[in-house]
């Protein structure tokens, strides 16, 4: 692996894109057309350069940009794979599309501070991205970290009691988990590996610890990185939901939460490793953990009228299919999860930017108000039937391919009976989903009904959703550059 | 000689010319005695650089510099290495930044006396430097007492309970002083000496480590010197001389007294001692690091009970001690490393976070945590320098107090300690909740009503809310910027840092 | 018997006086109530260690170290000790011939040394008694728990 | 609290009694301390610095260091009486400067200096004594190099002189004559008197304090009178901080910060 690693300033320039941004976001603050241009091109430019990185990485290389070393032996380091730069890619796709609807959104709710909501997005983005390419635990903990600072002021964006009730939530758990467990543990593994922290592709603690040691370790990163929401450290994440719905799509449906699972991935994977804990035969507690969590949330879910308070259960349940795949430490499975962070990051997505969407045109959040909703915006609503189905996992829609993967995982892995977690929870989110679709065409509330005026909403809302919606369905027929990077893993 | 080769004594040479020019100067015009301590520390910390330069290049990290022109044990000498050269350069550094900051607020609190207050405070910069350059036993006694001496009257020239305060000060000080020179004159008695190299040969030569002396001499050093810098039991004093001290007296004191305390209980453990002497006393080093996470637990609950922001901050500060004799006591090169790059981290923090707190003072004249409300419309500037340092203290990448957290966590994992790591995190959140309440209340809180702008007070009548941004000066913004900001450098370049401290530890026999 | 009283107390009785000196002051620092009697205490406590110090350097027979200006053969310091002692004592003449050299002068280094501390003594004296008038002032009172019950008002 | 302390004190002595038991026997004459350092400065310090006060030597030369800051501690001692008397403020203060007014509404009417007057005979002694204390002073200043003295003994007679002055004539009427602003511009000319010699050794490219470079300057030197008078020079700079600081401190201390009425 090592023979083909590049040294290539591409990294670093991704990251630099949207940490710079911000400078002539605070410049041009006074005219939102051209600061929003700005943010535009910045994205574009942004996507560009993660895209240049793909020929080299499909052959196998690695690229490699050393920042600093502040810990002896343990540099910063930048190091792109398949993973990583499949977790780039739909990020930085999805910033693009993000900042078109967050326009349409700021302006059409009247939000206030929308320079300051720009500058934080974009650091929160290079965080994301950092994540993404890091090249050892160190390097992933850092910005791990900065991710938590930078949201939290999109968190609390309104500055009201709610608001603060919920950023105060959200440091809590992220940083209570990440110092409290995560930081222990990663010193812990430096001072056992002798000082090694680069992810290897047998786990780098591979032989250095004894099983209980590894119990503790796996646990302690599994709960310590509560991005990924497994329970009981899931309560950030409906808290979160106060924020403008552009932070709770792009980040808490795509880049906070999948920064969580990816981190538990490449804890299982580089840290760890997937055949010592097979020797062990760890996964099968955090098997259980996540398959509760699927169930719970979905179960917590169903009991929920807030439209975004719904989806944030959904993400919950929808995070633990990602860590239960990789709990199966069965190759197909390990696909399978990495694959699922493409497709759920389109499908729920598309989910968030219809509960946007109405809530913009219509000022609606609760489900019992949006009754016959489908009468007054159809092609939205559609969006968020196909939405539904990537989620649920039906054809011809993304999440089909990857929950198939994780599926045929199970019986792999010698414990078939995982599936029935699987199977048990997709039927639970066509319970809380689909009614919410189905009631939409079908009924009339008392808002809306067949003799509503049609009516979208405003075009920088409607578009993206549209464009996220087909992408959910494009990448069914076409799953095969996911699935190439995702088996390209260190 | 060169100049450069002058630079050891230079760097106190200067703010000691300084601190006398300034009074001579300043009996005539007051407002050139700003100008006149800037230049002084200015130069000073330029002169530090020098020396660290100097040390880096040298090849076995050592630079001298013999008082006097006499011989080492026959007379005082200077004697930088590793580990002293950054402390130095610290302390420098966090001066210059305070005597820049303190043009206004010295102007505000001790009005008229501007030329007594300079040439203390350049005095207490003298003497808090010198302890870290010092070679000598004895000398670095007369430092301490330098050092304590303006400390105990810039803290007594502020308003309320100062002088009172202050008096239970002067007490443990002394008792702190006299317990040193006391702990010196044991190992005077042994040896005959004061150079602390020569004392260490000596004691290594003759064989003296199990001489009863020997070992009340440096249990009485070690109590000295934890009085001064107010460790577990012993930390009474500093809270409220802290908090009622003047802004600027504060400010320089917090970062670098408690500090350069610790610089001396390191350099008497791992210089003049011998490491298989300190902690081959059986469980001796065991209660000291369970002292330490009792500090740590004590500092940060007790920070948090408290409602005035110095405070807090006082609170944390021995807290913070807790971090560093803890990780001195670990016994292993890790923990070593972590204490010593913790000393400059906690410096600059401590520094950074006084510093925007003196801001905020100068502005709305309350240290109560109320007054933070709504300070972020404010005072945006000064609260951001406050964030950042805030994140230091809690230990966020890649500002430099996680990566000192780092060493002093892995220092306490390799020596199976896990209370050490349990109070270290334990400690972390506690800062970290206490920090966020803060910026809480600046980010949502509502000013409060009638906000009075600094320089309006007492003026009831056409009373006009100042409405919009209200900064502190420039002169306070530069400095408390480059704290904050000189966090995250050292963070960037704490692999640099730390490797030039480690030409110090790896010499430690362990 | 005879071991404890010569060479224990007879021989370092110096050092016993100003452990009990020093103790005196200590106890007034910390457990007095009036703040004079505190800095009272601490100038006790601060002498106890100066006469410790300058127990180090005494020598027997020695005189004071000033030099005779007059290129004179200053006395060899150990006239005074007779007997087994003297024995002993010329053994340790032979092995550090620099010493015996200088046996007749008092060592003048805990002399400047506590040149030094007298000053420093004198100096927080000074400061601290100008801190108790600053406290008087602020309370009307030098007693501890008077002003302690003024601040909490 | 006395329970405390009296646990702590006596703790502390058992300490230190422990640490007894290892002390060589007192007064002899080759136990560590007198056998090792110090027999240099006995045996060398003549020749080296032609001074036969070896108290005076080591203090003032091979330890001169220390003795610079030393001075400077007296001289931060009189700053910091200063810094802290003159903030004064609360009840007290007011009820003392309301007395203070009534005596001096007093005072014009008596037309005298503060308070009464001293007596003839005092004032007449201290005109006599005077000359002679200072004097002394001098002398001690001057001489220490070859018997007991030097500058701190020589600066606190001078001191001891000018409050002897101050009790009987009054504060006021002394001040008039030493001004508080000179009696601080001595102080700092004091330190820098003894700093400045050694910043010149080391402009002159030698270590600082280093006086041996100094023969150059003197007339009729070699290396090793330098070192002897350039002590002399030092130590009237010390003299000359230390008289005017413990006079400022004596007069702060007598007359609560605020100059106006001395003992």
């Amino acid at each position: 692996m090592t023979a083909n690693v590049v040294s290539s300033a591409l990294p670093l320039q991704a990251i630099l894109v949207s940490a710079l941004l911000p400078l002539v976001l605070v410049a041009l603050g006074r005219v939102p057309n051209w600061r929003e241009g700005a943010s535009l091109l910045a994205g574009c430019l942004k996507l560009w350069l993660v895209v240049k990185m793909l020929p080299a990485v499909r052959d196998g290389q690695l690229l490699e940009y050393v920042l600093a070393e502040p810990v002896a032996g343990v540099p910063l380091v930048l190091r792109v794979d398949g993973m990583g730069l499949l977790f780039a890619l739909v990020a930085s796709s999805l910033w693009i599309v993000t900042t078109v609807y967050a326009i349409g959104y700021m302006r059409g709710a009247k939000e206030k501070s929308q320079t300051r909501f720009f500058v934080f997005f974009a650091f929160s983005l290079s965080a994301t991205l950092g994540v993404a390419f890091s090249g050892n635990l160190l390097t992933l903990y850092v910005f791990y970290e900065l991710l938590s600072m930078a949201t939290y002021p999109l968190v609390t964006h309104h500055q009201d009691a709610n608001a603060r009730a919920g950023g105060r939530k959200y440091l809590t758990y992220l940083l209570a988990t990440s110092v409290g467990f995560v930081l222990p543990a990663m010193i812990f593994c430096y001072v056992r590996s002798g000082g090694q922290m680069d992810f290897a592709a047998a786990g780098f603690m591979a032989g250095k610890v004894n099983s209980t040691e590894a119990l503790v370790l796996l646990l302690m990163f599994t709960f310590g990185f509560a991005k990924a929401g497994v329970m009981p450290f899931h309560g950030w994440l409906p808290g979160a939901m106060v924020a403008p719905t552009p932070v709770s799509a792009l980040l808490h449906a795509v880049a906070v939460v999948k920064v969580g699972v990816f981190c538990v991935l490449r804890v299982f994977t580089g840290v760890l490793g997937v055949d010592m804990l097979k020797e062990f035969d760890l996964g099968i507690v955090v098997s259980f953990i996540a398959g509760f969590t699927i169930i719970v949330s979905s179960l917590i879910a169903l009991s929920q009228d807030n439209l975004k308070r719904r989806l944030a259960f959904s993400t919950v349940g929808q995070l633990s299919y990602i860590i239960l795949g990789a709990s199966m430490l069965s190759p197909l499975a390990l696909k399978g999860a990495m694959a699922h962070i493409a497709m759920h990051a389109f499908g729920k997505i598309t989910l968030f930017f219809c509960a946007g969407a109405i809530y913009v045109a219509t000022g609606k959040k609760y489900i019992s108000h949006m009754t016959g909703i489908g009468y007054r915006m159809p092609i939205t609503m559609i969006c968020f039937l196909i939405g539904t189905m990537s989620v649920m996992g039906l054809p011809p829609t993304g999440g089909l391919i990857s929950k198939w993967h994780l599926l045929l995982g199970a019986p792999e892995s010698g414990r078939w009976w995982l599936m029935l977690f699987l199977a048990g929870s997709t039927l639970l989110n066509g319970a809380y989903l689909l009614p919410i679709v189905y009631s939409a065409f079908f009924k009339s509330g008392n808002y809306f009904g067949p003799d509503s005026e049609r009516g979208e909403p405003p075009p920088a809302c409607f578009w993206p959703l549209c464009l996220t919606a087909v992408a959910s369905i494009v990448l069914f027929f076409a799953p095969n550059l996911i699935f190439q990077l995702a088996s390209l893993v260190v | 000689m060169t100049l450069a080769q002058q630079a050891p004594a230079l760097i106190l040479l200067f703010p000691f010319f300084g601190a006398l020019l300034t009074l001579l100067i300043g009996l005539y015009r007051r407002s050139w005695c700003w100008p006149a301590t800037v230049a002084a520390c200015a130069a000073s910390a330029l002169a530090a650089w020098s020396t660290v330069v100097q040390v880096a290049e040298s090849s076995n990290a050592l630079v001298t510099y013999r008082m006097a022109g006499w011989v080492p044990p026959v007379g005082i000498e200077f004697r930088v290495d590793a580990l002293n050269a950054g402390v130095v350069f610290m302390i420098a550094m966090v001066s210059l930044l305070v005597a820049i900051f303190s043009r206004t607020v010295v102007i505000n609190e001790t009005a008229g006396k501007e030329h007594f207050f300079y040439t203390l405070f350049q005095m207490l910069i003298v003497g808090v430097l010198g302890i870290g350059l010092t070679g000598d036993a004895f000398n670095l006694y007369v430092f301490l007492e330098i050092s304590s001496l303006s400390s105990y009257a810039l803290i007594a020239m502020g308003r309320g309970r100062a002088a009172f305060s202050c008096f239970n000060y002067i007490m443990m000080g002394t008792i702190g002083a006299s317990f040193y020179l006391l702990g010196v004159g044991y190992l005077y008695i042994k040896t005959g000496s004061l150079n602390m190299v020569d004392i260490s040969r000596i004691m290594h030569e003759q064989d003296l480590f199990q001489t009863s002396t020997i070992h009340i001499g440096f249990l009485f050093i070690l109590i000295g010197v934890w009085i001064k810098m107010a460790f577990f039991p012993l930390h009474r004093w500093l809270p409220n001389a802290y908090t009622f001290a003047p802004t600027a007296t504060s400010a320089l004191a917090a970062p670098i007294m408690t500090k350069v305390s610790i610089y001396v209980m390191i350099r008497y453990m791992y210089t003049v001692f011998d490491p298989n002497f300190v902690f081959g006393m059986g469980p001796r080093s065991d209660v000291v690091v369970w002292l330490a996470v009792i500090a740590m637990v004590v500092g940060s609950f007790y920070a948090l009970a408290k409602r005035k922001l110095k405070m807090m901050l006082a609170y944390l500060v021995i807290a913070e001690v807790g971090y560093m004799v803890g990780g001195a006591w670990l016994a292993n090169k890790t923990g070593l490393t972590g204490a010593i790059f913790h000393i400059m981290a906690d410096g600059l923090m401590t520094a950074a976070l006084f510093l925007s707190a003196g801001a905020i003072y100068y502005k709305r004249k309350s240290y109560n945590v109320t007054a933070l409300k709504g300070m972020f419309q404010k005072m945006p500037f000064t609260m951001g320098a406050f964030a950042l340092a805030a994140l230091s203290m809690i230990g966020i990448p890649p500002t430099c107090g996680f990566f000192s957290k780092w060493y002093l966590i892995s220092a306490g994992i390799e020596a199976g300690h896990y209370g050490f790591v349990g109070g270290l995190l334990f400690s972390s959140l506690v800062n970290a909740i206490l920090f966020f309440r803060l910026l809480e209340y600046a980010y949502y809180g509502e000013v409060e009503t009638p906000y009075v702008a600094a320089g309006k007070r007492g003026k009831k009548k056409g009373f006009r809310e100042k409405s919009g941004r209200d900064e502190a000066p420039l002169s306070m913004l530069v400095p408390m910027w480059s704290a904050s900001l000189g966090l995250v450098l050292l963070g960037f370049y704490s692999g640099e840092v730390i490797a030039f401290i480690s030409r110090y530890v790896a010499e430690v026999q362990f | 018997m005879d071991w404890l009283t010569m060479d224990l107390i007879v021989a370092r009785f110096n050092y016993w006086v100003y452990i009990v000196l020093m103790m005196i002051g200590l106890y007034a620092m910390i457990a007095k109530n009036n703040y004079m009697k505190k800095l009272i205490g601490m100038a006790i406590f601060q002498t106890a260690i100066m006469l410790f110090y300058v127990s180090i350097g005494t020598k027997k027979g020695a005189s004071i170290p000033i030099l005779d200006h007059h290129g004179g053969e200053h006395g060899a310091g150990s006239a005074h000790i007779a007997g087994e002692a003297a024995l002993k004592v010329g053994e340790a003449a032979a092995a550090f011939p620099e010493a015996a050299a200088a046996a007749g002068t008092t060592n003048p280094l805990p002399h400047v040394l506590m040149l030094t501390a007298i000053v420093v003594g004198v100096a927080t004296l000074g400061v601290a008694m100008a801190v108790v008038q600053k406290i008087n002032d602020q309370y009307g009172s030098i007693e501890e728990d008077e002003v302690l019950k003024r601040i909490k008002l | 609290m006395k329970k405390v302390g009296l646990l702590t004190v006596l703790l502390t002595g058992a300490l230190l009694m422990v640490g007894v038991f290892d002390f060589p026997a007192w007064g002899d004459p080759y136990s560590p301390a007198n056998r090792y350092l110090s027999t240099h400065y006995v045996n060398q310090a003549e020749k080296e610095t032609a001074v036969p006060n070896l108290v005076t030597a080591v203090l003032a030369d091979y330890r001169s260091f220390d003795t610079m800051l030393e001075t400077s501690v007296v001289f931060i001692a009189g700053l910091a009486i200063f810094a802290i008397l003159r903030s004064i403020e609360g009840p007290l203060v007011q009820a003392r400067k309301r007395t203070e007014s009534r005596e001096k509404r007093a005072e014009k009417r008596d037309a005298g200096g503060d308070g009464q007057d001293p007596d003839l005979i005092v004032q007449t002694t201290v005109r006599l004594l005077l000359p002679t204390i200072q004097l002394f002073a001098f002398y001690v200043v001057g001489h220490g190099h070859h018997s007991p003295g030097g500058g701190f003994q020589g600066g606190v007679i001078l001191a001891a002189g000018l409050i002897l002055v101050a009790m009987t004539f009054g504060l006021k009427n002394t001040l008039k004559q030493f001004s508080e602003r000179r009696g601080l511009a001595f102080g700092s000319l004091g330190v820098l008197l003894f700093a400045g010699t050694g910043l010149l050794c080391a402009l002159m490219g030698t270590q600082f304090l280093d006086y041996s470079v100094l023969e150059a300057v003197y007339p009729f030197t070699d290396e090793i009178m330098a070192r002897s008078h350039s002590m002399l020079v030092v130590e009237i700079g010390v003299a000359l901080t230390v008289m005017s600081m413990l006079y400022l401190i004596y007069a702060n201390l007598a007359s609560h910060g605020d100059m106006k009425k001395g003992l």
